[in-house]
């Protein structure tokens, strides 16, 4: 008792949500992430990059904000869209690049491609291109954790537009019975393609859908990197005490179109430039560590410059890497013998 | 005759069916586009574009924004269908068939025979199929076998826009749940189509080449390949029946082994893995019936059998190729 | 003004949920079906009926209940347990007895048997036998309503465990977005199959997932033919209105086994017992009509024994059906040319 | 040896695999029965029974009932089989497949391609098939060839007690997604089946009979009724090679070739509709690769091409018969 009577006052304050490091360290991955789509936005026009991307950007602080507090031995699962969870769960950039560009060295080997980008070093179970593909999965991962006894948790990463089929549904259901560690973590971006959540989303309230299904639903802003963690502590937290899943709903802005090349005519007139200036995470991240003193401008500035380096070193890595060898057509359609 | 591509022309037969038939609706995934959205509405008309200016023209009762919902996009339009509508149900790619396959295999192909000839299914399921466009494993499948094999079911894959058109309209005519296969790399093809409506029945083959060195049967996007290669060959003499059987159910078993009767040779070529596929349904269909009439093996060039790799030069290699085609008619023209 | 002062005291007392006559209908429809099932089961026993049988003994005020509400040219689709909604729909009896004998003159001319079983003329649109195969159907059904301008509405019934299902999910939330008049009736028997409701439904309350997809969600005792036809009124006149889809949730007991022949190890002990005695709603009935004067004993004797002589002659006929012609085997497998 | 059934067979395989490999689970609906009820748990054992006193042998973490959700549990199989687990999900029906086949084939059999090799999807699906219980259009449907068709998948169907145990403990060790479909008509069938724990390697066939006149093979349950009709023929002086390939993917094509090399005669019998169907996919291997050894049409006994009717005497016409093997029997050997 009188040890807590010494507590200097200031250690009463509630804890800054994020620590001067691990600020720097979601920035960087933030930063990261908003580079690489940029970059491959760009070698795509130049017609280096073959297929279809979905890119990330704008809801960077959503993705890091959970994946910041992962392990790599924590599992995500993601969708289509999925650069910036490779990335946010500490994906090798390198690899990506070279994936995306359908070359030898890619983190998939070429086969995958931007739609099923993975690392499973880093507990990143692979991008899918089934909406509403991935939760049922998480719920195997989660499962996985609770029979082996591990405090391992899985997250299901999803769109607005991915709340409402039926696979995700039948997997928030089994969470709850089965009470398995995994979060639901649904990106509100607004948009499933050019249809409007308002449209699509019966009850217009993912997370409030989630909860009747028994367990507990948070909703927070997806473009403040602090909101974003302070809530997703509780959800691991949860997870890893064993109390069963956890929905988080973000809401965040989609600064491109659903794919590269769309030409966006549901938008709203001067809908991206203003969401471009009022809700990009990146600039509310700096601006709220600065003033929080958690970094300076020039400190910010140097990991910009770190990551731009790095996205030039992943561009031209990918754009030398080989293509891969047609003999590697039939490697790993089976693991074991066939 | 104007000419128009494979997009123009099932677009124009869903106007025109649509116009004719106030009970034929259009639903699905973006089947106008930006539903609840504050720019425009008709935003995409299909992310192929296939039912653009459908909205505008019938309004959006009759073309239904859905959303992401296979399962009850397929049985909302089985469900609509059994109570007075014409559903066109847009699946947007084929790869989405495990997403809503029990309302077409077990519910939709099975309401008439089920429950004894008193319910009826006239509904259309379009979807978008094939390789070629580096879109992965999951966004690139022919799965035309996997609707064949299903008792109660029609499958029908144009090969040319005239076929596209004239197929889509009668199958919005037809009473049965119809699977309309329409492959990626067509949409942008052309060929003359005539600006009224017109039907080309199900069941009827279309031979794209009379010849009597072999018979070539070809499935969806391969045919162009099939085509290419033959005309080149056709200057060294070789000459083939090339076969497009346009419906792979019904399929018009007799024009394949009347050709076989006459030829006595048979190559079959198709998008799809091996196992189980068109491919080796047709040669099994003429190893029975036509047996006498072979004089060589039955050769088919397929697809891979693996999931469809992304890497353009890998998809390549798994897609039926020009060598692969040519590769198989020399051997069986060679063939004593 | 003046003609409504005028009312005598008695007409503003709240009307009764149902008069006489639309009590003894709901009555009899009861009656049949309890009388059907036990046939059934008693003929199944004698090795006359082929297949599976699940049956509706017990919740007969549910299905009864909504379809004494409906019309004809209203819709309903149907579970594997779907003898009892064919009946309350008007289904034809004898029909329905030859069909689930495998008989010609079945309803659906001895190729669907018990769990296909349908009456077209009345709008039965089919038992299914997928779990979960009914709901978007009746989207479906609804969206013929909607597009056709008439003031039609379709049912889909489903239990418990088909509550889980995600193409359930889906179709509530489809019936949401295009504002449907769709009724999703879900009989809560406690059991899907051996698994308790309790166990298997995220939340253990249907009703509430139901109402966080943005509908107006009501329980109900369903072994109470008044009380369901109360809140069943509500909901058929909300769909008539235009206004969008309804859950109804019914609490009913399930009497038998999950399909006949079923050891029900499951069971608690006494368990289905204490229901026949509590929970009979044809018992129910009987002591509340004769209460509120409805009707009198010797009235609902009577239509026992009307009951039980149809139920005789339909048993008769079934037994006395010829099997289908071999010929038949591929009539019907397309409607078109093929 | 000791005589076991062949739900005694797998039951026991389960056990032992549990037993001796921790990361080895069972997950599905009612694979024990009785969750959240009064009653005794392992009510059911899984409603065929095969997965009785798994409950109180391993406990609910291992032996995991589920709601009524195909999806979610092939997806957490999946799940959970690239997360260092084992699971042999049981799919009631394989008819089920509409409910839940993304998982199936766009997921567990893609995944190890699609990702370079990195994931592994080592998982069983168990699921029951086929026809002779009156148990209507959609608990009836053999549909082993929808997933034979598959890349990335392994398919297993033992025709036998002693394959079953063998081959299910191969499935369960192997690293690939292994769908085992169970004919329901097989149950209660017996032999003799070791008590110790072995397993029969994948893509090997079984020579039920030895003979010259004739190659047949057959798969699942059908097999009964041409191993029945053949020991009549025998007596006969008619003979023939019955192989049960025991997996359809991978297929021992080998041995189907080779037997045909000496007999030059093939019958391809299966419970599949026709189209694209196991005997349409061998017929077209034997007529491409065997093709100069055959010396009559190679001929298919199947079901029908319609959905499986309810009434018995529909059903039986409906599924291929003794009389319609004989048949083909005595016109393939007669065949000159
Ligand atoms: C089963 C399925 N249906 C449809 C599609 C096509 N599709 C790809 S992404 C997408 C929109 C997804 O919306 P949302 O979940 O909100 O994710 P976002 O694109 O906004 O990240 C659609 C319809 C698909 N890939 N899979
Ligand atoms: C897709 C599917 N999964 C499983 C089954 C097997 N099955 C038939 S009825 C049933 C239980 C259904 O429970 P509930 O919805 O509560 O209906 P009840 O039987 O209580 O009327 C199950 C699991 C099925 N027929 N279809
Ligand atoms: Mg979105
Ligand atoms: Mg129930």
């Amino acid at each position: 008792m009188s040890t807590a009577t010494k507590q200097r006052p200031e250690a009463k304050k509630k804890a800054p949500v994020l620590d001067r490091d691990q600020f720097l360290k979601a920035y960087r991955s933030m930063r990261t992430i908003r580079s690489f789509e940029d970059k491959i936005s760009e070698e795509f026009m130049k017609g280096n990059i073959p297929g279809f991307l979905h890119l990330y950007s704008g809801q960077e602080a959503a993705g890091v904000g959970i994946c910041e507090l992962l392990n790599d031995d924590d599992y995500v699962v993601s969708t289509h869209r999925g650069h910036g969870h490779c990335i946010a769960k500490g994906g090798d950039v390198i690899g990506m690049m070279k994936e995306i560009m359908g070359k030898q060295g890619g983190i998939c080997d070429g086969k995958g491609g931007s739609m099923h980008i993975a690392d499973f070093d880093k507990g990143m179970l692979g991008a899918n291109a089934i909406v509403g593909g991935g939760p049922p999965l998480i719920v195997g991962a989660a499962l996985s954790a609770k029979t082996l006894g591990t405090t391992q948790v899985g997250v299901a990463f999803g769109g607005d537009g991915s709340s409402n089929q039926g696979t995700t549904f039948e997997a928030m259901n089994l969470a709850v019975v089965l009470k398995l560690p995994a979060i639901f973590f649904f990106e509100n971006n607004g948009y499933g393609e050019g249809t409007h959540a308002s449209y699509a989303v019966g009850s217009r309230d993912i997370a409030g859908r989630a909860a009747a299904f028994g367990m507990p639903a948070f909703k927070v802003d997806g473009t403040d990197i602090f909101a974003v963690t302070e809530v997703c502590k509780k959800a691991v937290q949860h997870c890893r005490d064993g109390k069963g899943p956890v929905t988080i709903e973000a809401s965040v802005p989609r600064f491109k179109g659903h794919f590269e090349g769309d030409p966006q005519a549901y938008r709203g007139e001067n809908e991206i430039e203003t969401l471009m200036k009022e809700q990009d995470c990146l600039v509310i991240a700096r601006k709220a560590a600065i003033k929080q003193k958690l970094a300076t401008a020039a400190e910010l500035d140097k990991i910009d410059e770190e990551v731009a380096e790095l996205m030039g070193r992943a561009t031209e890595a990918g754009l030398a890497a080989p293509v891969p060898e047609i003999s590697e057509l039939m490697d790993n359609v089976y693991s074991s013998e066939y | 005759m104007p000419v128009k591509t494979y997009r123009e022309a099932i677009n124009e037969a869903l106007h025109q069916a649509m116009a004719d038939d106030a009970s034929v609706i259009v639903l699905g995934e973006e089947v106008s586009g930006g539903a609840g959205c504050e720019g425009s509405r008709d935003a995409y008309g299909g992310v192929m574009g296939i039912t653009k200016g459908l909205l505008p023209a019938f309004g959006e009762e009759r073309v239904i924004d859905t959303p992401i919902t296979e399962s009850a996009i397929i049985g909302a339009a089985a469900g609509a269908a059994q109570t007075g509508l014409r559903p066109v149900a847009e699946l947007m790619f084929m790869d989405f068939f495990g997403v809503c396959f029990d309302q077409i295999y077990n519910q939709a192909a099975k309401f008439h025979y089920m429950f004894g000839g008193k319910s009826q299914c006239p509904m259309v399921v379009r979807c978008t199929t094939g390789a070629g466009w580096s879109a992965g494993a999951q966004h690139s499948q022919n799965l035309t076998q996997m609707v064949t094999m299903v008792p109660g079911l029609k499958v029908v894959c144009p090969t040319n826009a005239y076929d596209a058109k004239g197929l889509m309209l009668q199958a919005i005519k037809d009473n049965d749940c119809v699977i309309f296969v329409e492959d990626k790399m067509l949409y942008d093809t052309s060929c003359e189509v005539p600006d009224e409506m017109y039907t080309i029945p199900f069941g009827e083959a279309n031979f794209y080449r009379e010849g009597s060195d072999l018979t070539i049967v070809a499935i969806s996007n391969p045919m162009h390949k099939v085509l290419a290669v033959v005309d080149r060959l056709a200057e060294e003499g070789i000459t083939c029946d090339v076969i497009d059987p346009r419906t792979t159910s019904p399929l018009d078993e007799e024009a394949i082994l009347e050709s076989v009767e006459t030829t006595g040779k048979l190559l079959l070529v198709d998008e799809m893995t091996p196992r189980c596929g068109i491919a080796a349904d047709i040669s099994s269909i003429v190893a029975e019936k036509a047996f006498s009439s072979l004089r060589a093996p039955i050769r088919k060039v397929t697809a891979a059998h693996s999931p469809v790799p992304f890497a353009p030069n890998l998809e390549q290699a798994w897609m039926p190729g020009d060598a692969d085609i040519e590769a198989a008619i020399r051997e069986l023209v060679e063939y004593v």
